[in-house]
């Protein structure tokens, strides 16, 4: 797939100036709304509203009119994009030129999906926009209307402020994700250099004050569709850019800290299996997460079944046995299938009806299995998975970080 | 998918041609997606229509031929068959009905001709999905069990054994030649048919193709046309089940008799000299036919049709052997009174009528009784009160002989079950077709002959049982495989969760159950591809080929355009 | 009247000293019950074999973390149980485990089902992340009254199938206004009657359904009867479905936790049902716009067509949806309908063939004739 | 963009091939006049016609969707139909508990000999899905 796309790194940091006198919304919806009628795009991928209702979902649209309900930055995120994305692709390109509006998560995620063959985004044309981060979807259906009034207000903090998601609040990849070339152990935020950035374009608010939209070609492709569209000359993105990074410079530090808070917390299985109590096996998180793809997910398939007698068995060696069974095993199970390409967007931890922090603790592996491969995923296209054979993994072996390194190390090799 | 699929649209004279724009057709479908040639033809099932499919598919290359013409009930074997010789296989083929079902259905061109386009486009979309299949072969074995050991099960076992065949004969009682062995003579037939009844029990026994179990009972019957296991039970306690193999299987189980005794009007069991015609039959047979008394009767009175009404049937036989009766009475002593006492009389073959006309010659008296007869006692003679024409009436005699009506024989309900096939209204085991296919029944391999099938007389008995015969011998021969259905169901593993829907589904009974994989298992020699079971799986994990999901999908899609 | 006995003790003890005793006299090797997981009021089922961890036992904590029928039936999914074990379910998982069974999903051997008359369970969500420990006196004392009680779920409310059936035993909790003081257990079949004498307590004959059950059977009905009217009025018709399910998630959690939907790879995740860019194309250019990811009603309606008839109205599905969608509401006003069709009631006989594997020739014989 | 001024009515028939389609053949043969909106999708038995393909040609705006199928006791298959009938009752409910237009879909018998049964309820049907109008969900985005 990446074969019909030109290696091109975007020079420096240009775009042009959307002004947005009625609203960043209005800004970015028309600009869509014009692309549609000058035929640059056929295809719109965004949220909207479902009428009479406060319910947001995601709606692939050729008629611009569907646009009126339709909002890129919705309160809440409900089915992660780039599963929606994947959902509608995965069997093949819609022979359509479509543009994907998404958080920069669900970005990242859709390039973990078309590494892992779930999508197809050659008629794709994946745009981010800078996000304050969601509330959480729990709130939301409680009270939409207070919770989408104390959504307003992430705008002018950028998620640092309390109302938003706990993953959001410690989110450093709330505008256009940046690829780290070096594990950021260290303090200091990652920079700017995409070999193959995620998005083809984005959309910055962050520095406009909201009375101005920054469109960043990232890729040919979205440097493509700007020029075909005629708008405002060439301008420079300063603005955005500082504001971004001295954010993302805080949030970094604030996500370090919680980090190692969860890390403490959730040291040695007792710990975790706490932080797992209430679980039910539902497996929500697991249906919710974009990176879990599977059909047929190893957890759900009859392979730990036994006999009532090895349940005997269990329960008499600790006096009682839990049902259902298993639920840490598959918490932890499913952290090693796929920690690696965790993007942290939290959806799962909003689809959990026990509300469990499952986000924050995945993140928080997440993290540290990354930064051990010194990966992050969904950031550059071209950046391999580091565990190549993680599909086999669906057959069971479970395996530590370490003995998977080696393997895929010489694989990302042949594939770089 | 990219397929190369040739689309061919059949003129089929003037029918398609005059009605459907097809030209249109042609233009609209050719630009399809996957579609690599489209064209029309006079006549495709005409041999050059045949020559010219042929010769494309080969020429063009195609991996896929949808044929644009008429019901798939008319030529779809014909072009499957023309796939077959072009080396494409069969089913990656789709007949389209444009002509019953659209041009012969809708007078008006352009709406014909939309609908035509809509059709094939459907098609084009399912044959893209289509996959190939091979059809089976199983080995099949020649020997069959025949069930029942009367003039049927002989008449069946013979001329099988004829043919080397090597046959089972299973009686559930002590001796062969059921009723028909029981019947002193047959007239008006020349001849003692009980010695050739007695002949054909002979036969059976000497041939040493027929193995003959009596006082036994076929036990458990599993398995399909070609390879059925069969248990055979014998009564006696010492000896045990016996297991073997048959191709085929053979009802011929034979009729009982309806038992006036259940109506008090008959006298029966309760008058002296009521009797009914198979005692009758004993006393000839022993040549003592004498009353109570000692003393040999007077004056008889024959009535006919006992349980018609009741069973809503006629026997058909009653009334010719009841006139055998009557002519035999009337040999014994012409002073004889004997009078008959029928509500319709049948008599279907060539020699009965004579023989029917003689009986009246010799003053046998013919009375066309309504459907209430009594019988009463009077002193030590009997009443048989009666109406006639709606008047009262009654005749006085020394013996009252009853005909009651034939009835299924005991057991064919359980049988019915094990072999899975069904009985009708009269509780007799039904037949595929009463008129068309009256020796077939739904399960291939099992055959019905006889008066297990309703009332017969004992020529139609062997002509059934020659037929059935005839039906095997023609459809299992030795050492020639069986081929089964295609279009089968197949179950996916991995999505069946065990749950046994299906097993209850299917009236077949080709599905088991493996409780080791904890998986249902079609048979699919079994299978006859109804597809029932899939519609019952709620995991989807039953697909009925050449009719799956996506196949049919298509179409619908294609039809909502 | 029925034979039970009565154990002088509040009921909860009651129950732990019947099960201590079940235990040491090696009558059972085993109890299933709910357990107490943390002190901060995390539930879940356990099989506990140990009478030291009997302490932990809850089993009329009002709760349902997992139907129980479920549990069973994988617990026995592979062979039956070779040894006797207690299991302690509500009427609804009762059903569910007896509708697993007749699928071959689970085994009833060596099964001693202990029921209650169950005064219904709170919400998971009202307990969960720790708010467990809640105070449940208010709760307990409606029960006591035969009242509905405050703040359970809805499909508890509107429960009439609260008295178990094909129980062995039966805990009395609906009506029982002194469970501080008494345990009464009633034994409901001679198996049940036989494992009855290890009790600690006196043998009486009592009505397990008395006027306090009916009572409650009233208020329930009652609620029942408004809840349909409230239905009729707004679940008719297409947009009040699309607007019920609008905020669906397509997690899916409903079937994942649904006791009836036993399929291990469910048709609606299998690649089967899944949009083929085609049928993407042809819905959009057909009408513009298409919500994306599609099928959300097919997927509700299709997995309605499969197990409606079978529901337990257990009420997993609502508890367990993340976006609150009043899922059971809807199942099991369908199944109420269906019930009524086939007189097939989900769970109530063993003996009863599951409506979709068998058909009646004399049935609904004017339809197709029309 | 919507298709609705264009919009024809559509009804899907799936047939049983021994009984139904047979008698939409002779239908055919006779040339009777059946509605030019009805398209039929052959199967082997009704017993074949899974529910999901009904709810699907509903939810994709079918305007009607008949089931047919041998009379009862005449299934080529024995027993077939009694299933589709299970099946479309159960249909038939759920679409009715929730309001969902149930009218739109229906099962028939139809046997190889009657053309006109099959005939006089397909035009009948046609009818019925006239005066219903459009379905709504062929419009429906957010299904």
């Amino acid at each position: 797939m990446n074969s019909t796309h030109k290696d091109d790194k975007s020079e420096g940091m240009a775009g042009k100036i959307l002004p947005a006198e009625d609203g960043i919304t209005s800004a970015i919806i028309t600009f869509l709304k014009k692309s549609l009628e000058e035929k640059q795009l056929e295809a719109v991928m965004i949220p909207s509203k479902i009428p009479d209702t406060e319910a947001w979902t995601w709606l692939l649209l050729q008629d611009e009119s569907l646009l009126a309900s339709c909002n890129p930055l919705p309160p809440v995120m409900t089915v992660q994009g780039g599963k929606a994305l994947s959902n509608v692709t995965k069997h093949g390109d819609l022979h359509e030129k479509v543009a994907a509006v998404m958080r920069p998560c669900e970005v990242q995620a859709a390039v973990e999906l078309l590494k892992l063959k779930q999508i197809d985004l050659d008629n794709i044309y994946l745009i981010s926009v800078d996000c304050p981060g969601a509330m959480p979807l729990q709130d939301y259906m409680a009270d939409p209307e207070k919770t989408a009034k104390a959504f307003e207000e992430a705008f002018s903090t950028w998620g640092e402020n309390e109302s938003v998601r706990p993953i959001c609040q410690i989110c450093h990849q709330f505008s256009l994700p940046l690829p780290q070339q070096s594990a950021p152990s260290d303090n200091s935020p990652p920079k700017n250099e995409a070999k193959f950035p995620a998005a083809d374009l984005h959309i910055g608010l962050i520095g406009g004050d909201g009375t101005n939209v920054f469109l960043i070609p990232a890729t040919a492709k979205g440097q493509d569709l700007l020029d075909k569209l005629d708008l405002s000359a060439e301008d420079s993105m300063v603005n955005w850019e500082s504001k971004v990074e001295e954010i993302r410079e805080r949030k970094f530090n604030k996500r370090k800290a919680a980090d190692a808070e969860w890390k403490a917390k959730t040291e040695g299985v007792d710990n975790l299996a706490a932080v797992f109590d209430d679980c039910i096996n539902c497996h929500n998180c697991k249906s919710a997460c974009p990176v879990c793809y599977c059909q047929q997910c190893y957890f759900d398939s009859q392979l730990l079944q036994f006999s009532p007698e090895s349940y005997l068995g269990r329960a008499e060696k600790r006096g009682s046995l839990r049902f259902p069974l298993d639920t840490l095993l598959f918490h932890v199970g499913r952290m090693s299938h796929m920690a690696l390409s965790c993007v942290s967007c939290g959806a799962c931890e909003d689809a959990c009806p026990m509300s469990i922090p499952v986000g924050q603790v995945f993140t928080m592996m997440g993290n540290k299995t990354q930064d051990y491969f010194a990966y992050t995923p969904g950031l550059d296209r071209n950046e391999p998975l580091p565990l190549q054979i993680f599909k086999e993994d669906e057959f069971g072996e479970v395996e530590t970080p370490r003995e998977g390194a080696e393997a895929p190390a010489e694989e990302t090799e042949k594939n770089v | 998918m990219n397929g190369q699929i040739g689309v061919y649209v059949c003129e089929c004279g003037p029918n398609i041609k005059d009605r459907i724009d097809i030209d249109k057709v042609l233009e609209d479908i050719s630009s399809l997606e996957n579609v690599k040639v489209a064209k029309r033809f006079p006549l495709l099932c005409s041999n050059d229509g045949k020559k010219f499919l042929e010769e494309e598919i080969v020429k063009e290359e195609l991996t896929h031929l949808v044929v644009a013409a008429c019901s798939p009930r008319e030529h779809e074997q014909t072009f499957m068959t023309v796939c077959k010789q072009a080396g494409l296989n069969p089913y990656l083929f789709q007949l389209i009905n444009i002509r019953e079902q659209c041009a012969w259905m809708i007078p008006d061109k352009e709406q014909a001709t939309a609908k035509a386009i809509q059709y094939i486009r459907a098609g084009i979309q399912r044959v893209a999905f289509h996959r190939p299949l091979e059809p089976k072969e199983i080995d099949s074995i020649p020997d069959v069990c025949v069930i029942g050991g009367g003039i049927s099960g002989l008449e069946t076992s013979l001329s099988l054994a004829g043919k080397d065949r090597r046959v089972y004969l299973v009686e559930k009682t002590d001796s062969l030649g059921g009723m028909a062995g029981k019947l002193s003579k047959l007239l008006p037939y020349q001849g003692s048919e009980l010695s050739s009844v007695e002949a054909k029990i002979k036969q059976a026994q000497d041939n040493a193709n027929i193995e003959i179990f009596t006082s036994s009972e076929v036990s458990d019957v599993r398995g399909f046309l070609g390879n059925f296991d069969i248990t055979i039970s014998s009564h006696g306690e010492s000896s045990e089940a016996r297991k073997i193999q048959a191709g085929a299987v053979v009802v011929a189980t034979g009729f009982g008799l309806y038992d006036p005794g259940n109506d008090s009007q008959y006298g029966l069991g309760q008058i002296d000299n009521v009797i009914t015609a198979l005692e009758f039959e004993e006393m000839l047979g022993k040549d003592k036919l004498l009353l109570k008394s000692g003393k040999p009767p007077k004056s008889v009175a024959l009535i006919h049709c006992i349980g018609r009404k009741e069973l809503g049937y006629c026997s058909k036989v009653c009334c010719l052997y009841s006139i055998k009766f009557a002519h035999r009475l009337k040999d014994m002593s012409s002073d004889m009174d004997v009078t008959e006492l029928y509500m319709d009389l049948c008599l279907p073959h060539k020699s009965d009528q004579a023989y029917f006309d003689e009986a009246k010659e010799k003053g046998i008296r013919f009375i066309r009784s309504g459907e209430d007869v009594f019988v009463k006692n009077k002193g030590t003679q009997i009443e048989v009160e009666y109406d006639r024409d709606g008047q009262k009436d009654s005749i006085t005699v020394d013996m009252v002989v009853l005909a009651p009506a034939m009835v299924p024989s005991e057991g064919t309900t359980s049988l019915a079950e094990m072999l899975n096939i069904p009985l009708d209204k009269t509780g007799f085991f039904k037949e595929i077709h009463e008129i068309l296919d009256p020796i077939s029944t739904p399960i291939e391999g099992v055959y019905i002959a006889g008066c297990a099938v309703g009332p017969r007389n004992i020529p139609e008995s062997i002509v059934q049982s020659q037929a059935a015969s005839g039906k095997i011998l023609s459809s299992l021969i030795p050492g020639k495989k069986i081929k089964p259905e295609v279009k089968v169901s197949e179950i996916r593993e991995d999505f069946c969760t065990g749950c046994q829907t299906c097993l209850s589904i299917c009236f077949y009974g080709a599905i088991s159950y493996d409780p080791i994989k904890d998986v249902s298992v079609v048979n699919e020699v079994i299978c006859r591809g109804c597809g029932s079971c899939v519609g019952s799986c709620p995991s989807g994990a039953i697909r009925s080929k050449h009719f799956t999901y996506p196949q049919l999908y298509r179409e619908v899609l294609e039809a909502l355009r | 009247m029925s034979k039970a006995v009565k154990i002088q003790q509040s009921t909860e003890d009651g129950l732990r000293s019947f099960f201590e005793s079940l235990l040491q006299n090696k009558t059972v090797k085993g109890i299933f019950t709910l357990r107490k997981t943390n002190d901060e009021g995390g539930i879940s089922y356990a099989l506990i074999t140990d009478v030291e961890d009997l302490k932990n036992a809850v089993p009329l904590y009002p709760q349902m973390p997992t139907n129980a029928g479920k549990i069973l039936s994988d617990f026995t999914l592979l062979e039956p149980i070779q040894e006797p074990v207690a299991a302690v379910l509500r009427p609804c998982e009762l059903r569910a485990f007896t509708e697993l069974v007749k699928r071959n999903h689970g085994n009833l051997d060596n099964v001693l089902l202990i029921s209650l008359t169950c005064g219904g369970v709170l919400s998971l969500k009202s307990l969960r992340g720790g708010n467990g420990t809640k105070d449940l006196s208010s709760y307990w004392e409606s029960v006591g009254k035969a009242d509905l009680a405050p703040d359970i779920r809805e499909t508890c409310n509107t429960c009439v199938q609260f008295i178990p059936q094909n129980a062995d035993m039966v805990i009395a909790t609906v009506g029982q206004k002194d469970m501080d003081k008494e345990c009464t257990i009633f034994a409901t079949t001679p198996k049940g009657e036989e494992y009855a004498q290890a009790a600690p307590g006196s043998t009486v004959s009592e009505e397990m359904e008395n006027e306090k059950t009916q009572a409650l059977m009233d208020k329930r009905s009652e609620q029942k009867a408004t809840s349909l009217e409230t239905f009729k009025n707004n679940q008719s018709g297409l947009k009040a479905l699309i607007k019920t399910f609008a905020p669906c998630l397509g997690c899916h959690g409903c079937r994942q936790v649904c006791p009836i939907c036993l399929c291990h790879l469910c048709d609606f995740d299998s690649k089967t049902l899944e949009y083929q860019p085609v049928n993407v194309r042809s819905e959009l250019n057909q009408k513009g716009g298409l919500k994306v990811p599609p099928g959300n009603i097919f997927f509700h309606l299709g997995r309605m067509s499969h197990m409606a008839v079978s529901c337990v109205s257990c009420g997993m599905c609502s508890d367990v949806c993340p976006v609150n969608i009043p899922v059971a509401t809807l199942f099991s006003t369908v199944g109420d309908a269906l019930e009524k069709v086939f007189e097939y009631v989900p769970g109530r006989s063993l003996d009863e063939p599951v409506p979709e594997g068998t058909y009646k020739e004399q049935e609904f014989v004017e339809i197709g004739e029309q | 963009m919507n298709e609705t001024h264009t919009h024809k009515p559509s009804i899907i028939g799936f047939l049983c091939t021994w009984c139904s389609y047979t008698g939409a053949d002779l239908a055919g043969t006779a040339r009777m006049k059946i509605p030019a909106e009805f398209r039929v999708i052959r199967v082997m038995c009704s017993g074949r016609i899974d529910p999901l393909f009904v709810l699907k040609a509903f939810l994709k705006g079918a305007d009607g969707v008949m089931m047919m199928g041998c009379h009862p006791g005449d299934c080529h298959y024995q027993k077939g139909n009694y299933n589709a009938r299970r099946r479309y009752v159960t249909l038939n409910n759920i679409l009715d508990t929730l309001g969902l237009e149930k009218d739109r879909v229906g099962l028939w018998w139809v046997s190889a000999s009657e053309a006109p049964r099959f005939k006089q309820v397909t035009t009948d049907f046609a009818d019925t899905v006239q005066k219903l109008g459009p379905n709504p969900l062929r419009e429906e985005i957010y299904l």
